[in-house]
Order: structure tokens, then sequence, then C-alpha cells
């Protein structure tokens, strides 16, 4: 089995005319935290929407745990082992906290209409594993207070929270984070970098999206830079900070304009 | 009384039954056990209700038989709200074609028990019900990957298609119709005959009963919380493992089966069905009445159904002008209350106040 | 027999076609437009048409005074005259139509969406005091005068209760139009002098065949409805995509959040977008009394269905896709009708805009009003 | 002024009943005899009846699309229990509504109030062949007698419903003479036929095809709903037929007409029973002139007396389609109640021996309900007015 959980292999994505991702190439190791960075419009939603099969890439593959993810539709992937947050909050606004999460547990359930009609044993038998998984995820991220309210009347920072409850309750083995500092004050940011920090010691593989470069030079083990839909930098925190395609990227040095 | 007020005291009445509800599922399981079973009693007994004091002179129907209307319009509303609410309350699929589902368990049975065989209501029914839903996987299958608006103007060509084939062809009776429709075997003291419509409403009653109980389940399941989350968020849902087009395509199907089902108990009751039965018309009535009693919660559906129904024939006196009257009142129940008059309620985990850590941690059970 | 008469009558069913897609194609922008900046199917907009023919009929007779029926003959018109009739009568149609589509966007949705305003209120307010009459009075007149009495504090009352509105979900919308087209209709059937017979509108244009093409006669009538029905379609397009108005227009079709940042006045911009799909609406009920000089009071419904097929078909929120949506719809009908029967016409209408939708799920041109200048 | 012939319109009407209620007895009764006995009876019968609590009812559409045609037929029978009341101040019958709006969902719970209220001992309708095949097996199982007055749809007496009674002959009648006209009087070689895909409108014009044989060169269905008939009518234009037959009702009528004169087609328009009403010419306009309608119903209106009757209990109005059938029909129940039958079995008992002059025709009917005699009248519109011409041989 290789070392890399999440190989994107020459990816390149087009709109029409535009071109999003341009030849993409690198990977996920298991049980890293890997940043994914780049200044905006660099594609790097769109990185993770080719990987969460939002979108099917024009050319090239993605391979998952050694497999292709070429043909699968999105739920076939979240059950392979890939679970998303969402840049703008997207939760079951009228559901419950608990609902929301045990939604997501369900990806692992097999219980469908004729065994809820029929009460069978695995209906309940799933039932009550969901309740459990969901509500010690929920202690986990700090929110069980608030489990039985509405996601939509939950405070922001319990949005984002609940968003990453959900995912991790698919048991997913890579967790994909867009942006989930987004709208936080420092001290939250800080309490976020240690829940990762947790959820990876849990034995998850975590991809983060993140504009907050404390944030990402503080939590992760490597970094890939993205520039107009190409990479341009693979390497440690320290690395990539020294880069100086990354450091003309971001600071928009003239050279690189043209 | 001004009807703004009468509005009010609507939405008081129903928030007052709402707080009803809450102190209800604050008492013991058999306190709220008994309530129930008088309830039920009490609308078992609805037929005889016109002889109450008072209570009597509300309910009644004059101008029309007030058993006939329980078991022609009252039921079969109730019931293909129900349905309906599965597909447009529960999953958020907008459909404008239910009648269809509803005509086709309707011919089903009198196809089988009158047109070209005679085979008897009792099992005509469960074949009507899987035909329906049969309709409904065949519609559902290339229409549910469209998206939510589309979706509305293609079931409503379907129901319009239903109605058309079985005006213009023989073989379906055409404009004619269809007469002498079986009628449900008479058990013991319970004759299903032409006159009494009785045995035909406690049918109806018990069978709104049971699709509630089975529906309470499918809600209560991972069935019901994907559909909840299909209605909140499609691509959320799906992201999140949601097999969304296998959940929408059984929202359809169930719905379509419930509407079969009324479609079969109106074949069997009123035993002559003709096209004129199933216009494009009913379809927004029975979505009005899912919307007006609230999308989205079961009993919102129920009272909706039963209002669409009886409310017409309440007011016969009025002839013309109640379909105006209606209109209004749409108009005015979705200003002022858009949820509808029972809206869809958070649901309430009751077992979360007994909830207790188990041994292993969900995030441990990963290898 | 059948192929023989399809082949013989093919140019006459393309034309009847064309004008009859016109006439839908001219309606579907009404549903196009609101759906594309409202996401909203407006179920009433078939009432707005409906209204649009009446507006004709009452210009033509009531206004210009010409009779119905003169000694058993059609009150024809030449030259000059004729013209202006006309103009009068579609200035009527769209006035009115315009009109009431403002009006039913201000008391039925604007509340739905937490900005009623006082006109929705006393709309409201009139009409609730209006159906409360109706339990006491039976002559319309007193009710009247017990609507108005009742509409003050009602509307006072109403307008506190929408202070606190929010947005309602969509289904509502949905209702309310459905409620509202329900209304109006019956209101006309009730009300109107002729109860729900069908109405006549003067026939002032004489039915002559202008000249022939492939061996079919071409009615000055058809001609009238598809060049108007092109040129409203021409300067409805014109507007969207050169006035700032129309810019606004489509910067909320495209996000309404990003449109109120940037300082549009969203419920104007819905409103003139109400405004537009009303007129023309109205142009295409005058048309369609010119073909078929006549009313009722359910007229609207079928063909606003059609309409609304139609608009899908061409791409929802798409304002050439509703064109060219009412013009297929039209000819398959016609074509379809020869072929099979017309028994079975809207089976193929809906039976078409499902296979369409099949192998373009967004319909013929694709959706996005913002995208109309494409 | 107005009154005074009210009353002898009334004596005159009430005479009528009691003719046929004396008729009811004496089975064997021939017209001449009847009309020889009315002077007799009707001075006798003055004070002669007497009952309790009786009620016929008039069931059909009031309100909705074909609320019009029903108000017309509900004159008719209205206009009979008046001058019975008006007769018989011993005994006053009620009439009863059930408004159905033409739906047959509604049908059957109306059929059912009808036969719980124990007062009621005849129908007067159902007015439409859809809700009478709701609403009859209610009315057969609780042997409630009817009278339609307009339901002309061929296979209704097929049912075996002991109690169905129709005023008029059904479309298995109206068919074929509409057949025999086209070809006999119009003397059309070449005919066209569109029908609406109604039950009524389908059913005759499927009759009408069937009797016509090769001489059909087109036939269409159009959708009532809809407001153009342009592949219809392109149809007819390039079939060039003499004559065009439609199968449907007056509204549509109306527009069909107009469509086929305005695209050039001149062939003679030909209609049924449902085209029958002023609504049609008011519909077409000039179109509608030279216009044949068929009716199994006769013409009210030519009936001076009758006609004067109901212009005087409905000032400024004249008989209307199905009216004087109506008449006809609730005569007969009246004469029944007047014959001492004040139980639904004696009155339906009653109707298998009545057999009367009414406004209509000689009212007798046959084991399955139909009346005797296959009367079908000829109209046409002239001048903007719809006028006999005869009855069709």
């Amino acid at each position: 089995m290789s070392d890399n959980l999440l190989e994107l292999d020459h990816v390149t994505m087009q709109f029409g005319g535009v071109t999003a991702l341009d030849d993409v190439t690198f990977a996920i190791r298991r049980g890293e935290i890997l940043g994914l960075i780049g200044p905006n419009g660099a594609g790097k939603t769109t990185c993770f929407n080719v990987m969460t099969g939002v979108y099917a890439a024009t050319s090239g593959g993605v391979h998952f745990d050694g497999a292709p993810l070429a043909g699968l539709k999105r739920f076939q992937i979240t059950k392979r082992g890939i679970a998303r947050t969402f840049q703008n909050i997207r939760l079951f606004p009228d559901m419950t906290a608990i609902e929301n999460v045990m939604v997501g547990a369900d990806a692992n359930h097999r219980t469908s209409v004729g065994g809820a009609l029929l009460g069978l044993p695995r209906h309940h038998r799933e039932e009550a594993e969901g309740r459990n998984t969901a509500m010690e995820l929920l202690t986990f991220m700090g929110i069980a207070d608030r489990a039985g309210d509405a996601a939509r009347n939950l405070p922001y920072g319990y949005q984002r929270r609940l968003e990453i409850a959900r995912a991790l309750a698919t048991k997913p083995q890579l967790l994909c984070l867009d942006e989930p500092a987004a709208g936080f004050t420092p001290a939250e940011k800080v309490e976020l970098m240690d829940l990762i920090r947790k959820i990876r010691a849990q034995g998850y593989t975590v991809l983060l999206i993140e504009h907050d470069m404390s944030l990402v030079m503080g939590v992760t083990d490597r970094i890939v830079v993205l520039d107009f839909g190409k990479v341009i930098a693979t390497g440690t925190p320290s690395e990539v900070q020294d880069n100086p395609a990354v450091v003309a990227a971001y600071l928009g040095v003239p050279d690189d304009d043209a | 009384m001004s009807l703004s007020e009468s509005l009010r005291s609507v939405t008081s009445g129903t928030r007052s039954v709402s707080r009803l509800g809450e102190a209800l599922a604050k008492q013991s399981r058999s306190v709220r056990w008994s309530f129930g079973a008088i309830c039920i009693l009490a609308l078992y007994l609805l037929p005889w209700w016109p002889n109450v004091p008072v209570l009597g002179w509300i309910v009644e129907t004059p101008g029309t038989s007030f058993p006939s209307v329980l078991t022609d319009q009252v039921v079969i509303f109730v019931l293909v709200a129900l349905g309906l609410n599965v597909v447009v309350g529960l999953a958020g699929l907008l459909d404008l074609g239910y009648v269809g589902f509803y005509a086709v368990g309707a011919y089903t049975v009198a196809i089988l028990s009158s047109q070209h065989a005679n085979l008897p209501w009792l099992l005509c029914m469960p074949i009507a019900v899987l035909v329906s839903m049969l309709a409904g996987v065949i519609l559902g299958t290339p229409t549910l990957r469209l998206r939510g608006d589309y979706l509305a103007i293609v079931t409503l060509g379907f129901g319009e298609i239903i109605r058309i084939t079985a005006n213009n062809l023989h073989w379906l009776g055409d404009s004619r119709g269809i007469s002498n429709i079986a009628t449900p075997p008479s058990i013991g003291p319970l004759k299903f005959g032409v006159l009494d419509a009785k045995p035909y409403y406690f049918l109806g009653f018990t069978t709104i009963l049971i699709v509630i109980f089975l529906l309470r389940r499918l809600e209560n399941s991972r069935v019901g919380r994907s559909w909840n989350a299909i209605r909140e968020d499609e691509d959320a849902a799906e992201l999140m493992g949601v097999d969304t087009f296998k959940f929408k395509l059984w929202a359809f199907a169930i719905g379509a089966a419930i509407g079969g089902l009324a479609g079969s108990l109106y074949a069997g009751k009123v035993q002559f069905i003709n096209p004129n039965n199933f216009p494009l018309q009913l379809s927004i009535l029975f979505l009005a009445a899912v919307v007006l009693g609230g999308a989205g919660n079961m009993w919102g559906a129920v009272v909706g159904g039963a209002l669409v129904a009886w409310m017409p024939e309440r007011f016969r006196g009025f002839a013309d002008k109640r379909v105006f009257v209606f209109g209004v009142a749409l108009v005015l129940v979705m200003v002022f209350r858009p949820q509808g008059l029972i809206p869809r309620k958070i649901r309430k985990e009751r077992w979360l106040e007994s909830w207790k850590p188990s041994t292993g941690t969900a995030l441990g059970s990963k290898e | 027999m059948r192929d023989w008469l399809i082949y013989r009558t093919f140019w006459d069913l393309t034309v009847t076609g064309v004008a009859l897609g016109s006439i839908y194609a001219l309606v579907a922008l009404g549903y196009t437009l609101v759906y594309g900046v409202l996401r909203l199917i407006n179920f009433a907009h078939s009432e707005i048409f409906m209204i649009g023919t009446f507006a004709s009929l009452i210009t033509a007779t009531n206004v210009l005074g010409l009779p119905m029926l003169e000694a058993g003959d059609y009150p024809y018109r030449t030259g000059f005259q004729l013209v202006l009739i006309l103009l009068a009568c579609l200035l009527g149609s769209m006035v009115l139509s315009g009109a009431g589509a403002v009006a039913l966007e201000r008391a039925a949705y604007r509340p739905l969406r937490g900005s009623g305003d006082q006109f929705g209120a006393v709309v409201l307010a009139f009409v609730t005091a209006f159906v409360v009459g109706l339990v006491f009075f039976d002559t319309p007149k007193s009710n009247l005068i017990f609507g108005i009495i009742g509409t003050g504090p009602i509307a006072w009352m109403y307008l506190n209760i929408f202070r606190r509105g929010r947005q309602a979900p969509r289904l509502a919308f949905l209702i309310s139009a459905i409620g509202a087209s329900t209304a109006i209709t019956e209101a006309v059937a009730i009300w109107g002098p002729r109860d729900r017979e069908q109405y006549q509108t003067p026939r002032v244009l004489e039915k002559k065949t202008l000249f022939q093409l492939f061996g079919t006669d071409i009615r000055i009538d058809y001609v009238i409805v598809i060049i108007g029905a092109l040129l409203m379609m021409t300067a409805l397009l014109l507007f969207v995509n050169r006035t700032r108005l129309g810019r606004g227009v489509r910067a909320v079709a495209q996000d309404v959040e990003t449109a109120k940042i940037l300082g549009v006045n969203v419920d104007f911009v819905i409103l003139i977008t109400f405004l537009l799909g009303g007129v023309m609406a109205g142009g295409a009920a005058m048309m369609f009394t010119l073909v078929y000089d006549q009313s009722k009071f359910n007229i609207g419904f079928l063909l606003g269905v059609k309409s609304f097929t139609a608009a899908v078909l061409g791409g929802i929120g798409n304002l050439k896709g509703a064109l060219l949506g009412g013009i297929v719809l039209g000819l398959a009908e016609n074509y379809g009708s020869a072929l099979f029967g017309g028994e079975w016409k809207d089976v193929i209408a809906f039976v078409l805009l499902l296979v369409v939708l099949m192998f373009r799920p967004t319909g013929l041109l694709g959706e996005s009003l913002a995208k109309a200048r494409v | 002024m107005k009154k005074s012939t009210l009353l002898r319109a009334g004596a005159i009407a009430v005479s009528l009943a009691f003719v046929t209620a004396a008729c009811g007895s004496d089975s064997e009764g021939s017209v001449s005899e009847d009309t020889v006995v009315t002077e007799d009876t009707a001075a006798a019968a003055v004070d002669g009846v007497t009952c309790d609590g009786v009620s016929i009812a008039f069931f059909g559409a009031l309100s909705g699309d074909a609320g019009n045609l029903g108000k017309n037929i509900r004159a008719g029978a209205d206009l009979a229990v008046s001058e019975f009341n008006t007769a018989n101040p011993g005994c006053q019958v009620g009439l009863v509504d059930f408004d159905s709006q033409g739906d047959p969902a509604q049908a059957p719970a109306l059929a059912q109030k009808a036969i719980d209220d124990a007062s009621i001992l005849g129908i007067v309708g159902p007015a439409f062949s859809g809700e009478s095949k709701a609403a009859n097996p209610l009315f057969d199982a609780a042997g409630l007698a009817i009278i339609t007055p307009s339901a002309t749809n061929a296979d209704l007496n097929d049912n075996n419903w002991k109690v169905f009674h129709r005023a008029l002959a059904g479309d298995d009648k109206q068919g074929p003479a509409i057949a025999t006209y086209i070809q006999k009087t119009l003397a059309a070689a070449k005919v066209g036929v569109i029908d609406d895909a109604s039950e009524y409108g389908k059913g005759l014009a499927d009759i009408v095809k069937t009797t016509l044989g090769a001489a059909v060169v087109a036939s269409d269905s159009i959708d009532p709903k809809a407001a153009d008939f342009s592949a219809a009518v392109s149809k007819m234009k390039e079939a060039a037929p003499d004559a065009i037959f439609y199968g449907g009702y007056y509204a549509e009528a109306g527009k069909l007409a107009k469509q086929l004169r305005d695209a050039g087609v001149t062939a003679t328009l030909v209609f049924g029973d449902g085209v029958k009403d002023n609504g049609f010419i008011e519909a077409a306009g000039p179109a509608a002139d030279g216009s044949i309608i068929t009716c199994t119903c006769a013409d009210g209106a030519s009936n001076a007396e009758f006609a004067a009757a109901y212009t005087a209990k409905f000032p400024g109005e004249t008989p209307q389609t199905y009216g004087a059938e109506a008449y006809d029909a609730a005569k007969a129940f009246l004469a029944a109640i007047a014959a001492g039958k004040t139980d639904r079995a004696g009155v339906l008992e009653f109707l298998g021996t009545y057999d009367a002059a009414g406004v209509t025709k000689q009212i007798k009917w046959d084991e399955t309900g139909e009346v005797a005699g296959n009367a079908v009248y000829a109209y046409k519109v002239e001048a903007g007015a719809i006028a006999v011409i005869g009855l069709i041989e």
C-alpha cells in the first residue's frame, strides 16, 4: 500500500475557456495535515470540488487509497472516505445539530425504506449507533450543549464546528476543511488549531484550505501552493515561506504579473 | 369578527394545539396513550358528529351528505395530503401532477375489477398501490435528475398526460369512464354497499391511521433524515454521503403509492370514475392542502387536507363565491402564516435528556 | 390519409403554429422574467394575460364605443381609424396588464418577502373586508361599500403584522400565487356582467389574405401577431441589455445579495420585472383578441400552463429561450395534432418538453436571465 | 294585468297537470281523450289534493361552468312546481336543489343527501351524463325515481337502473337522425366530423361517423379548453367537405365556427343539442348563420301556452333548452303526488304506467326508462336566432 492516501495526477479543469486547474499534481500522505494555499481565485476550492466529485476533471485523474475516483458519484466518494466542509457554511438549517451529524453518520448505515417500515433490528442498531456517534462528536467538538437546537439558531462558531462534526461522522480517512477559520477571532483560531491537531491525533488525514497564513503555518505538516491553477510550490511550511515564487504570488511582484 | 381576527384566532388556535402537544409530551406514557386512544375513538365516530349540539352545527355540511363528504372528499384529501407531504414537505420536490398517481390507482382498480377483469377489490387495491408506485418510479427515474422547478412543470405534464390518455383510449374506458367498480368485501356488520357511507369511512380512517403509523416510522429513520437533508440542501446532502437520487426516488414512489391507495379507495367507494374526476386543478388543490396545513409536518398535512376537502362543502351556501373566498384565504394565510397553519417543528429528541456517553468513542472506533 | 393531409397542410400549420407560438412566447416572457429574478413560478401570470384580453374588450367597447356585433356583421374598420383602434386596444391591454402585475406583486408576493408596504396592506385589507362582507350582504354594491369601510382599520393592523415579517419559504410564494390566480379568475366569473360565459371582442380587422406562401393563405392578423411579437421582444431585449434599469434587473437575477450591496433597490427592480412581464402579457392579450376575438374568465389557465411550458422548453430565465420555446411549442402542437389527432395536443406538448429536458436539462438555450445578452 | 296572465297560465298548466294525474290511473287513456278530460278534472282537482311534507328535487349544475344550463333546466321544474302549488293550497310541494356543478366527484354525496331526505319523492336530473353515472347507482339502490331532462348519453339506459327515466330521446336516436339530415336534406357527399373528446361530443360524433360511413372524408378532435383549433381547421380546409358536423358544446362550437369561416371553409355546419344555446350565436357571430342544430329536445318557446306561463313566472325570459323537458319531468312527479303516491315506491310504480301529453311530446316510458317516440328536431340559425325547422324524418 502506498504511502499516499490521495493523489492528484495531472488534473486539468476547464470551464468554457477558463482554465481553473492546470496540470495539477500533488499527493496527500496518510496521517499528515496538508495545507492548500494560494491567492484568491487560485483554484483551491475547484481543487476540492474535483476531489469530492462535485466537478469531473477535464483531464487527469484522482486516486484515493490506490483506486481511481473517476466515475464515482459524490456520495460514493464520501463513502470511500473523503469528507468535507464548505467555505460558506452549508448545514441543514432547519434540522437540529444532532440530526445534522446523524445525516453524516448515516453514510455508514444501510437501513432503507423496508428496514425502517418493518423496524428491523438493524434499523434500531444503526439508530442507536448514529446517536452515539453524533453525541460523541458533538462532545468532542465542544458543542454538545446545543445538540437539540436547530442548526440555523446556532452561533457562528458552533456552526463551523458542527460542519466538522458532520463531516467526521461519515468516518472519513481524509477530512477536507475549506477555510474553517473564516470569520474567527484570533482566540477562536487558536482553539481551532488545537482541534485540528486533536483530529489528526485520532488518525485522520487532514487537508486544509486556508487564507490565514499563521494558522496554516502553525498547524500543517506540508503545504501545496496554487496560483492561477498551477502548483507553484510544495514543501514544509518553512520551505514554502521562503520560496520566492510564493512570496511573489502573495505580494504580487510586478514581473510575476506578466 | 373580521377575517383577520379569525385568522388570528386560528393562529392562536394552532398555537394552543401545539401548547397542548407540549403539555402532553411532559405527561407519562400512559396518559399520552390514553389521550391518543380517546382522540382516535372520537374520530372514528366522526360520521355522527353532526348529531352533537354545537359541534354538530360547526362540522355539518348543509346540502350534502356528511358521511359521504367524509369518504369521498375528506378521507381522500387527507390520504393524498399525507402522500404529497412526503414528496413536497419532506423531500422538498415540487410535484404539480400528483393527481396522476391518484388517477393511476383509481384506474387500476377500475380496470381490474370492472373494465377488463372481475378481480375483487381486496386484490385490486394492493395491485393499484404497486402500479402507482411503479408509475412514480417510471416518472421519477428520468425526471428526478432535473432541478426543482423543472420537476414542477414535468410532473404537471405527467398528470395531464394520464388524464388525456384515459380520456382518449377506449381500453381505459375513454371519456365515458368506467362503471360498476367492485366495492370492498363486507365483513360481518360492515356492509360495503351503495347507500351507507360509514363502512367506507371506517375503512378510510383505518387506512389513514396505518399510513400515519408507517410514515412516522420512515420519518424517524435514516430515510426521513435523508429526505430532510435533501430538502434543506441537496448538494450538501450528497456530499455527506446521502444517495440523493435513490432517496428522492423513494419519496416519489412512496408518495405515488399513497396517492394510488387513495385512488383505489375512491374508486371502491363511488364505483364510477371518469377522466373528469382527475383534472389538473385537483393537483393544485392537493398542493394547496399540504402547504396550507404546513408542508413537512404530517399533522399539518392532515389538517390541511381535511380543511380543503371539508370547507367547500361546509360553505355550500356561498355557491360560486366559495372558490373566490378560497383563493383569497390562500393568499392571506400565506402572507400571515407562510409556514402553514401547523408549521414544521424542529424535532424534539427526547432521548437527548437521558443520553449517556457509551464506552467506545466514535472517534476512537477508527482503526 | 393522414400523411397526405399533413403534407398538403404543412405550411398552413406552420403559419398558425408560429402565430400561436408568438403569443405563447410573449406570455412566457413574463414567467421567465419573474423566475429569473425571484426564482418564483408566477402562477397568477395567466390571469394578468386574462385581464389584458378584458382590457382590450373594455377599450374597444366602453371607451371607443364599438359595438360587439353590427347588424349581424362584424364592425370592420379600415385605414387610419383601424390603426388607431388597434393601438388604443394595445395600449389599454398593456396598461391594465402591467398595472395588474404590479398590484399582484405588491399585494401577494411582496409581503411574503418581508417587505410589505401600505399598498399591499390596503389591497389585502380591502379583499379581507370584502370577503367578510359576503357573509352579510348579497349585492355587490353594499359589499363593496362594506369592503371600503373595513379597509382602513384592517390595513393598519396588517401593516403592523408586515413589520415583523421575514422571508417566507418558496412554497408559500407558489401557494399565494395560486390563491391570487383563483381569486382573480373567480372575481371575473362572479362579478363580470356575463358571469362565466364567453365574451366577444369586436372584430375591427377584416381577416384578409395578404399573400400566398407555398400555396397557403397568409392572413393579415397572423402577420400582425408575428411582427408585433418580434418588435416587443426586441424592445424588451434592448431594455434589459442597454438601460440602467435593465442592468439592475440582470444584477438582481444574478445575485440578490450582491445587488443589494451594490446599492440596487431590489424591491423596485422586482416591481419593474413584474411590470415588464405584465406589459408583455398585455401585448399578447391584445394580439390574442385580434386573432380569436373572444375572452373568458378562465382563458388564461391553459394558455398560462402552455406558456410556462414554453418558457421551460426554451430555458427558463432566458429571454430568447422564451421566444424559441414558444414558437417550437406552437409548431409542435400544430404538427402533432395533425399527425396524431387534436385530442393528443397537450400530450404532445408535454412529451416534447420531457424529451427536451432529458437531453438538455436546462432547456433549449439554457437558463439565466443574467446572461440574456449572449 | 301581469298577475292575471300568470293566474290564467297557471290554471292552464295546472289543468294539464291533473290530466296527467288522471291519466296515471287510467293507463289506457289516449291523447284525444286526455284533452277532453282536461276541462272536467281541472275544476274538480283544485280542492282535491292534500299532502304534507313532500318535495321533488333538482339535481344538476347551478353554479360553476355549466351553471347557466342547469339554471335553465331548473326553471322548467320550478314552473311546474309553483303552478301545482298555486292550484293546490292543501298540497305544497317543495323543490330542493342539489347543485352538483356538473362534477361527478361531488355527485355521490349530493345523491346521498337527497336519499336521506325522506320528503323527496323524485329527482329531476341528474342533468349530465357523467354525474348520472356517479349518482344513479345510489338512487337506484334507494328506489328513488329519477327523470333526467337532459342527459342524452346513449348507454345510460344499459345499466338496469329501475329508477331511471328520461324525458327525451338519447343520442342513439339523435346520431342517426343527424346523419340522415346531412345526407338526405343537405345532400352532402363529403362530410367532416370534429368532436371535443368529451363523453357527450365524441359519443355523438362517433354515432354520426358510423352511420355516415365512407362519406366522412376527414375527422379530428379538439381540446375544448384551448383557444386555437388550427390543426382541425387546416384539416377541414384541405378536405373541403360539403358539411361539417361538430360534437360538443356551444362555447367551443362558436369559436370553431368562427375559425372555420375565417380560414375560408364554406361547408354547412351541423351541430348536436349541446350547441342549442344563444351562447353559440353570440360566440360565433355572423359565422353562425345557416348552421343546423339538432336536438331531441322540443322547442319550448314554440308551445305558446308553456312559453306564456314561463315568461309570466320569469319576466323577460323565454324557455331555454331542456326547460320544457324539465317541466314535463316535474309534471310526471307532481301527477304521482296528486294521485296520492306519497312514498318513493309508489311514485316509481306510478311512473311505469304514466302516459300523458307533455309540453314536448307524449310522455310514456318503456322498461329501460326511454321515453316513447324518437323525435329529433332540426333547428337552423337564421338572422341571429335559433329557429325550429321541424322534425327529422
